[in-house]
């Protein structure tokens, strides 16, 4: 599974994207984000503050409650400021 | 009958009059509202803004809001067009157009798409500054979270 | 510290890019939002509007609405440009454009001056026909003066 | 004291502007349109539907209830139909 990440969340985790194979048990966007940090100092404070991470999955707003099973593509961002 | 929605992203600056006279609605149009958002100097200190997009998604996202836009009111065109990468402080950074045969339906969908395109629209703003440091990313504003949300209760 | 609105009442064509470009408002605003009315072809029979309106009164109340806008609203720009005389389908019968700071106030603004152009501006409207007849005066709607009324409670 | 017609209410009436001297009597803006109303057919054409009848005392919208004395110039016009 693809991992792309926007903004602050980029800079924090150090690279704009990277292939992942997800461990059994990560069934939800907030079970992916729980072992995301789990990975290393620059995953944790990237995604400490979680409430505040945005989620796409394959170009869609999601919630942190949706599954992942069958994404191609997971982008993890900050609320957006554009406009 | 909806319309087709004139969606672009684009690294080069906006023409404003060239966005409006793509617009012409053959002679059935009487009110067109645009909504030009443009790069603030912040009092001089600002070198230029540097936006950051999800390609694909930003594009997608926009033309979404925009046919929603064109199925909640009655309208005749739609265009929505937002920059990213550099822009400098006086230029366009993003330009809404919406034209009806009433102001009210041109004016509140003109609205209801900006205050979708600043909560929703895959974007990220940071500054750099003249004297030559990099500044913060922009913090989103509750205030515009909350100007989207009221959408949700229009018709 | 009001803005001095640009407010004009005029016979000739109104040049949207060059009204836009006049609205530069230095480094400090982010939002313009701008109305266009067109005359609209009525599917095909009109030949022209012809707009008779009450010289010095016209310029005077549309002058007295921007300044009430930019007394409502935090504005850095206000201008609204009328025609009067005989305007062709397709052409801009008003012209209606406020910048602020923030895109709500920017798009209240505009929307308030144009509900107080259609019911309290002194012009009145009379098709003339392709056929070479020429039309009644166009009547007002209740619409208009419900849209206009609204304001009343605003601030 | 200087009056002045516009939109159907010009074409009703047959002319653009005319100076009258008001009798006594006539106070308010809804005085003068009756006694308007009583100078002929055109006059009445005009302005039967006294209610519609919009007036603007020297170049200010104006109430029918307002008064005429010191007006140097009255417009009486249809509902605005501008923008």
């Amino acid at each position: 599974m693809k991992l792309i990440y926007f903004a602050w969340v980029r800079e924090r985790i150090g690279m704009a994207e990277e292939e992942v194979e997800l461990p059994a048990g990560i069934e939800t966007v907030s079970d992916l984000l729980h072992w995301l940090r789990g990975r290393g100092e620059n995953y944790e404070s990237a995604l400490q503050a979680q409430d505040m991470i945005r989620v796409a999955i394959d170009k869609e707003h999601s919630d942190h409650s949706d599954a992942v099973a069958g994404a191609k593509e997971i982008a993890l961002f900050p609320p957006m400021t554009g406009g | 009958m909806a319309v087709e929605p004139l969606v672009r992203v684009q690294a080069g600056p906006i023409d404003l009059g060239a966005e409006i006279a793509a617009l012409e609605c053959d002679g059935a149009a009487g009110a067109l509202v645009t909504f030009t958002g443009t790069c603030r100097d912040e009092g001089g200190r600002l070198e230029a803004l540097e936006l950051e997009h999800y390609p694909g998604m930003a594009e997608s996202e926009i033309a979404r809001f925009a046919a929603e836009a064109a199925r909640r009111w009655d309208l005749l065109a739609v265009a929505a067009v937002h920059r990213y990468g550099r822009v400098a402080p006086g230029e366009t950074i993003v330009f809404v157009a919406c034209a009806s045969v009433h102001r009210a339906a041109a004016f509140e969908a003109a609205h209801f798409l900006m205050d979708y395109m600043k909560t929703r629209a895959p974007f990220w703003k940071r500054e750099h500054l003249k004297d030559g440091t990099v500044g913060g990313w922009v913090e989103s504003k509750d205030t515009d979270d909350h100007a989207a949300d009221r959408w949700r209760h229009v018709l």
